[in-house]
Parts: C-alpha cells; structure tokens; sequence
C-alpha cells in the first residue's frame, strides 16, 4: 500500500486477499464499507458479551451449590473477558472502547436481542448455556474463518470458550433431569420460555436479511441466517430428546426428504418488539449497564489522572 | 479433631462470605478489567473456602450440618446452604455491605493482607491437608493484596474525589480490624498445637504491611482502634449477614432435595 | 371454581407483592409522615391479599398450592411462600423495583387507579365474598390514589429537580401500563359470568383519571404504548421478582414446619 | 405570667405546680435548664423510635407469614407515629423538627443504646417486643405523670401502643416455643443476645447517674435508674419461665428477704463503648438514617417549593 496506489489498485489487491480466503489484517488497506460493517458486527458482539453478563450472573449469589457457583462465575467471568478481546478487535479498526461504550449506552449500537429475555429461575443458567450458547456457537463457528484477522482469532478463542459453556448448561439441565419433580418442572418451563428467542437470535428471515449478501461476499458472514438456524434446530433436537424435555413448537418434526426438521415460524413481530426496545428486559439491562458505567466514572477518572501525574514526574 | 474442624470452617466461611460479596460486583465493576479481577479474587476465596469445608467434614463428620432428609449435597453444600447467621464463624470483615469501589480495594486489601499473613504460617501447619491448602491460597491472596494496594495507592494519589473516597472508606472499614486480630480459644487451642495460627501473632506483621500501602499512598496512620474480642467467630454477626445468607441460600432452601 | 380461585389469586398477588415493595420504603421515606402513610398503603394492600387468598383456597382447596410437610401454615402462607417465580401471577408493574420516592408515588398511583377502577366495579360482583372485599378496598385506593395523585402534582410542581425526577419516573412506569390493560382467559370468563372484571373494559376510564392528574401537573400525556398480552397473569416475570420472592419467602422456607 | 413578674416569683409558681405534681404547659414559664433537658430527653426518645424502625423494619420483607408481617409493619409504623408524636412534643418547647433531625445525624444527640445491637433471626422480633418494649414501659409508664404537659400527654398514648407491641411479641415467642426444636433455639439464642442490653436500657448504676436527683426533684423522672432495673428484672423472671427460655444469668435468683430478684452486674463497659460509639451497629444505624435523610431532600424541597408558590397563587 503506497500513497500512489489508486483505490481500484487497492480494491483488486483487497478482493484478492478474500478471494484466495486469506485474512485482511489491520494495516492492510480496506474499503471504508467493510470497515463500518465490520464495526458495527464486531461491536454489537461485544455488547452482547457485556449485557449477556446481568441475566446470569444475577444467580451467582444464589446458585444453589458451591461448584455450580465456582461454574458460573467463571463463565461470567468469562463473559467479560470475551467483551475486552472483542473490544480490542474493535479497536484495531480504529475505534477506541469509550466510543463504543457511548455508542452502546446511548443506543445508538445494539446487543443481541436475547438478553432482554428475564431469568426467572436457576434452570435458566442451564438453558442459556444449552440454547443460548449453543445458537451462539452456531453463528460463531464459521466467523472463526472470517476475513478479518483480528475478529477471527478472537472468534477462535472465544468459541473454545463457548462450546465449554455450553457443555455445563447442558449438564446442569441433565443433574436437575435426574432430580426432583419440581425440578424437572422448572428445567421444561425454562425451556418453554428461552426457545423462540433462541431461534430468533439468528436474525430475521433470509427473505427480510438486505445486508447478507454483501457480508457474505466480504467473507464477514458465511452462512445465511436460515441457514444457521436450520443447523440449529438440527443439532438441538436430538439433545432436546436426550434430556428428556419437549421444545415448544408442535410443527417441529423430521422431514425425511429434506434430510432436515421442520419447525414452526417464530413470531417475528416480537423480534420486532424486543429489537426496537419493547422486550421485556430492553430498559433493566441499558439502566443497569449505565448505572455502572456511571458509578464507575469516578474511579476511571482517578485512575486517567494518576498515570498522568505518574508518568510526569517521571516515576 | 472437633477443633481442627470448626478451625477450617471459621477460615472456610470468611472465604465464602467475602467470596460472596465480591461477586456482587460482577456486572458492576467501573471497569471490564475490574470485573475480570474481582470476579477472580471471588473465585480463589470460593476454592479456598470449598477446600476447607471439605477438609472439616473428613476431619469431624459430625460437625457437618444435617441436610433436609433426601438430599444428596455433598458437605461443604451442608455448611454453605444449611446453616443460619449464628452458624456462621466469619469475621465482620467480609459481611458489612458493599459500598463503593473504594471500600472494595480497602476491604480487599485489609483482607488479603491479614489472610496472607495467617497462611503464611499456615503453610507450615501439622495438619497436612491445611498446610496444602494454605500453599496454595499464599499464591492467590498475595495477587488479591497487591491488586487492591495498587488501586488504593491509585485512588489516594489520583484525584480530589478519589481520595476523599478512598479516606472514607478506610473510615469505614477501619472499624472491623480488631475483630481481626482477636483470638478465639480454638485458634489458641490449635495454635498451641501447632495445627493453626494464633491472629495474635501476626497482627503486628498486618500492621506493617498496611503502614507500607499508607506510606506509598501518602495517607496518615489509621488512629483509634477499639479493642473487641471474638465476634463473627463466636456467631455473634452484624445485621448484614442474614440478608446475604437469604439470598445466597434461597435456591438451596426452596428444593431441599434437589440435585444440582 | 378453579376460574374464581384463580382470579382472586391474580388480584391478590398483585396486591402482596406490590405491598411488599412498598414495604421497602419502611425507614427510608423522605419524611416521618410519608414513613407513615406509605406502611398504610402496605397494610392496606396486604389486607386485601389476605383476604382474597382466603377466598381462593375456600373456594378451590385443591388449588392451595402444597405445603412441606408437617407445616402447620394456612393457605394464604401457602399461596405467599410456597410458590415460585412462575407460579405468582401479579402484573410487571407490581414487582420492578423501587426507584426513587417518584417511581413510588408514580407507581402507586397507576396501580391505584388501576385497581380502583377493577374494584369499584366488583363491589358488584355475583361472588359475595368478592363483592365484600372489593367494597372495603374501594375506601382503601381511593385514599391510596389521591395521596399519590397529591404527591405527582406537588413533585410536578416543585423544584426543577423534582419536576425532572417525575418526569423520569414516568418514562419509566409507562411502559408497565399496558400489561394492566390486557385480559386474561380467566378474567374474560369471569367478567361474563359476572364475577369478574376484564380490565380492558376500565382501561379508558383509567386514562380519564390519569389524564386529570397530568392535566392537574401540568405535564404533557404520556405517547408510545405497545400493545401486550397478558405478562404476568400467564406466570412470566421480569428478572426483579426472583430476589423479592427470595428475601420474602427466606425465613419461611428455612423453617419448611415452623410455627409463627 | 407579666413583663413585670420578677425571676423569683416566677420560680415560686413554677415549683408549686412541681408541688401539686399539676402539668407545666407550653405557655407557662420554665427554667432553662429544665426546658434543656427536657428537650434533651423528649428528642432522644423521639430518636429512638425512629433508629428503633431499622433493626425491625429490616424483618417486614421476611416474616414468616403474612399475619405476622402485617403485625410487624403495624408495629414499625407505630414507632414512626411515637416519633412524630414526640417531636411534636419537643417543638412546644421551641425546637424544629429539622434541629432536631440535625442534632441526631451530627451525633450530637443520642438514641437508646439497644439499637445498635443487630436483630439476626426472626425471633429477635418476638424478643425486641417483649423485652425491649418491655423495658421500655417500665421507663415509659411513669413518664405519664410527668411535668411537663405535651410529653406526658404523648407518653400516655405511647405506653398504650408499646404494650400492645409487648404482647405481640411474647406471643410470636410463645408460638414458636410451640414450633419446631430449631425454633426454639432461635429463641433462647435471641434472648441470649438481648438480655443484657435489655438491661442497660435503664441507663448506668444510680451511683453513676449525677442527673437522676435533678431530674426527680422536677418530675421528669419518676424512679432511678435501679429501681426500674429491678422492676424489669422483676416482671420478667416469671414470664421467662411461663415462655421457657433461660436467662443468661447465673445469678439470678429469688432473694425472700428483699422480696426481689437478685441479678449480677451487667458490662457497663461495653454499655459505655456502645454509647460512645463502638457498638456492633452505631455506625450502619447512623449511615442508614443519614442516608434515608439525604436522598429525601429534594422531596422535603419540592414540598417547600410547591408550597410556597401555591400560597403565593393564593390557590
């Protein structure tokens, strides 16, 4: 890249690198387009990481087993962490995390819509595990060949992560299966509640999702949004059977012939509802997230002004 | 045996309950980093208390608290999820409230510092399980006291606000540092014994280490200092355990034979 | 019968659980006399729980939901402290939590108007039981209401700090109101064989109320109002019913035969 | 009462209504020091009740079943209704509510050394009621007969609503001796607690009390300090072995000759530590009601605002 190159030079050069599935790195040229896709994806990845920490780590006081509680707050822990290496691929393109905090806490960039689903009993941290992460896993696997350098090898560590998570939550629902009556109550109507959402986090329908095409094209997505939650619905069904719980769609049922299950339409209105701020959790999870960042102003505050006079007087 | 036991549970339980209230901070920390270092130090003081509870109950299985009939929690959920506030051997230390920022890296240093300090010794303990566990935890605290120092010598050194804060919390939890170093007879009775450390003798090491974060943090000595025997190691609590024992135990109590 | 039962479970818990928030408030008002008058409007509402409790489970004793063992507890503690999240069937607004002594008049007063409106009109119902204790809490919301509508209008026009606060507090509590608006099979049912009410047959006249209160205030009608089902009266709860059901039912449920 | 009258007639009048054991009212005249400390005794107890909301109002969310929480928040709006009344009482004699309110959050003005003991189970609410309040009425009843007439006017009232709260309380302790074994312990460890600082309720020995003479000779006071102590002890003994519990006092005995129970020597150490400020909960019940105080401020201004423009209006 030479400041006499002329842009259709540098996106020749640009399409190569996707072409030959090779990774754009962050001091290679790249059209301003991608950048901004890619932002905003690896952003709203990050908040989600971020927002995803309130409805489970709620239940880190009250697990109700010192190695449940050892579990989940690692996996919380774990959350944060995904947050930082995300944030960090964020910067690499140029914009620093305070810009996306702001962007993330004046709304104006989103987090992923199953976060504004409540958690209502201690079931939940094991059906987020199973469906929640496993649907982010789902989307997550093929991102690990992503076009961009530095998202990829983030994706690559955090899938690791996931795929750990998702292990426990499903484990979690297996111990509580082989319990009580009550808790065997609660592991299907927590179910019942997180699988439409789960389904939903998949986005809107191919026929309503403009902008896949073009991502697929800059290797930023590559699979279609049906297409993941087919495979989705595909790898949860038999687990669902394993475990001895009944997903709520009574359309759901193997299609010999397609070689896939059938399932029923979510209810895309409410998709609708929750991303535009109307889910049941939308104002709990922002109010709770500024509220932190506000409390918290005073020590980032401090901690700016002390490495400043720090580095000053040349400690 | 009955006093090694009730010896590793007063050491379990101030790992748990201020295990517990860190990870209140989760989601809550002024930073992604903070949240990542608090949500670490609750889980070393979590594994420490485990370790402990696990060890009180090969040593006394008596003194396990009994579980609802049909439940299959394994001991150290009897000693967590079944017992009430006047169960509870902790020190006040690690049940008060939150607070701020600045009374977490306070509370957290005075802590670890004193912690530490008992460990220390601990790892040279002639129960060999305690001394193991104790080797171990020397590691984890001495990160847990150098994160906290580092942030109180940064609040005090970084602006207006952030000192005055850090000052007022030092107000705050100044108060509980003699339960710290008060002895309880079954400490004496093991120190004795060789089994474990009289916090008699280390309150003086305690001192100095807090004179050192103070000294860096240009902050005066901390004055009046009340002495108290035995409180929280005599069940004798302040009002702040039993809403964090209702929360903590909710789940556990409502499915008494549950399977987790 | 399992209709009218659960019916005044709904109404009940509506009333217990919003009783119990505003029990919060206890030693935290802003005045000795709002310390008083608050406790009022939490007695008050836990009365009518009481009270419709007691007619669900005469009405419906299969219904009551089953207590531990050997517990001696009537079936209004069976029906308060031996349910989960899922099983309460009490409306969003009931259950937030608290907010600012705003949120707390705003919130009472939607509520109070609300469930005067569905209580004026089943004074009148054909379950005599219903139509008793709907008539003396006709006295109790009204008081409720205009104690709150007072305190809106004073705060509307205060200071500009109180105005903003009002202002923000209804930002927040709007959003809840529809939910109160949404019939349920049950109360569909009901209302036509006259025991009940279906509240979207009250919904315009508690606007009219409202709008005198804004009007009174000098504050612009709330906009934006998505239309729900019913949320709650179905069992689904926002996240802040979970630790006000632990903390309530904590002492209950660590002594599952206990007597009190 | 004249311009004219002179100091010691005014004096004369003022002990010969003491005489007559009549009431001073508001409009009489009064020497200073005794309007001092009167006001110094009327606050404290006002302080009292309202610090004495914590301990208790921390249970009204807990209690054990829905009978007995609607007796617990009667019972802790009562003491905010003594309060009020008290307050009252002390502004007959020229003091706001707001000085008042100040004198306390500054520590310049105490309340009763018992709440700063902490309440830790559900029987420390049957055992504030029957021993506390107890307590309590024994220093209360002969304040009816006080000089000075709003507060025994007030004491009336009051010492009518404590015994109510009494018997409450001993009967939610005689119910759980009838309750499960681990009730029962509930409520021997809570009287454990609680006995002794019962105790200290009535003040320091006679021997160390310099006030009691002064306070007696103008009928603020009725008894001293030890003979209250005494009548409590008294009362109680036999009401302990009806409920079944043990006092924590090996001393305590039946003394025929004196025709009183003997009892040993309370910690008037630790009586004087909590005074001063080093009790387990002076300084979360002071953080409590100062914070309460603090955030209520700007609805205190907007009532003051509102007021005054709506007069201002002449609405």
């Amino acid at each position: 890249m030479t400041a006499t190159a002329d842009e259709a030079e540098l996106v020749t050069d640009f399409e190569a690198i996707l072409g030959r599935r090779d990774r754009i790195e962050p001091r290679d040229w790249m059209p301003e387009r991608y950048r901004r896709t890619l932002v905003r994806q690896i952003a709203q990845h990050a908040h989600s990481e971020i927002i995803g920490m309130q409805p489970e780590g709620a239940w880190i006081t009250r697990a109700p087993s010192l190695r449940r509680k050892a579990i989940l707050l690692a996996k919380v822990q774990d959350e944060a962490g995904h947050g930082l290496y995300l944030y960090s691929a964020c910067e690499t393109l140029g914009v620093s995390r305070q810009e996306l905090t702001e962007l993330l806490l004046s709304g104006r960039q989103k987090y992923s819509s199953i976060f504004n689903y409540p958690t209502l009993s201690y079931a939940d941290v094991g059906t987020i595990g199973w469906l929640v992460d496993g649907a982010a896993i789902c989307n997550q696997v093929p991102l690990c060949r992503t076009s961009y350098g530095p998202y990829g090898r983030a994706m690559i560590r955090i899938c690791k992560e996931e795929s750990f998570h998702q292990r426990q939550g499903y484990e979690l629902l297996m111990t509580m299966q082989r319990g009580t009556d009550e808790q065997r109550a609660m592991v299907q109507e927590s179910v019942d509640r997180f699988w439409w959402p789960s389904l939903m986090m998949f986005g809107p329908p191919d026929s309503q999702s403009p902008n896949t095409a073009q991502s697929m094209a800059w290797g930023i997505k590559r699979d279609t949004n049906d297409e993941l939650r087919q495979k989705f619905v595909d790898m949860t069904v038999p687990q669902a059977e394993a475990l001895g719980v009944t997903l709520p769609d009574p359309e759901l049922a193997w299609n010999a012939e397609r070689g896939h299950y059938d399932f029923g339409e979510p209810d895309w209105d409410e998709l609708t509802a929750v991303i535009s701020g109307d889910g049941p959790c939308n104002a709990e999870r922002m109010a709770h997230r500024r509220r932190a960042h506000e409390d918290g102003a005073w020590v980032r505050e401090a901690a700016t002004a002390f490495a400043a006079r720090t580095s000053e007087d040349g400690r | 045996a009955r006093d090694l036991a009730t010896y590793a549970v007063m050491l379990a339980d101030d790992a748990l309950v201020m295990s517990q209230r860190i990870a209140e901070w989760c989601s809550n920390a002024p930073d992604l980093e903070e949240d990542v270092a608090l949500s670490n130090v609750a889980l070393d003081l979590l594994g420490q208390a485990r370790l402990l509870y696990t060890r009180a109950a090969a040593v006394d299985p008596d003194g396990v608290p009994p579980l609802p009939e049909g439940s299959p929690a394994p001991p150290e959920d009897a000693f967590a999820f079944f017992r009430d506030a006047a169960g509870f051997r902790n020190v006040h230390l690690t049940e008060v409230e939150n607070g701020d920022f600045a009374d977490a890296v306070v509370r957290i240093l005075v802590f670890a510092t004193w912690r530490l300090a008992l460990t220390e010794r601990l790892s040279e303990s002639t129960d060999p399980i305690l001394a193991a566990v104790a080797a171990k935890a020397v590691k984890e605290l001495t990160y847990h006291r150098d994160y906290a120092g580092r942030w109180v010598v940064t609040l005090a050194g970084g602006t207006e606000e952030s000192r005055r804060r850090v000052l007022a919390a030092w107000d705050r939890v100044w108060p509980l540092r003699p339960e710290l170093g008060a002895t309880h007879p079954v400490e004496e009775r093991l120190a004795r014994a060789g089994a474990g450390v009289d916090p008699a003798d280390v309150d003086a090491s305690v001192d100095d280490v807090l004179r050192q974060v103070w000294d860096a943090a240009g902050m005066e000595e901390q004055g009046h200092r009340p002495a108290t025997g035995p409180q929280g190691r005599d069940g004798r609590h302040t009002d702040a355990l039993v809403p964090l024992l209702a929360d903590m135990q909710s789940v556990a109590r409502a499915h008494p034979s549950g399977r987790w």
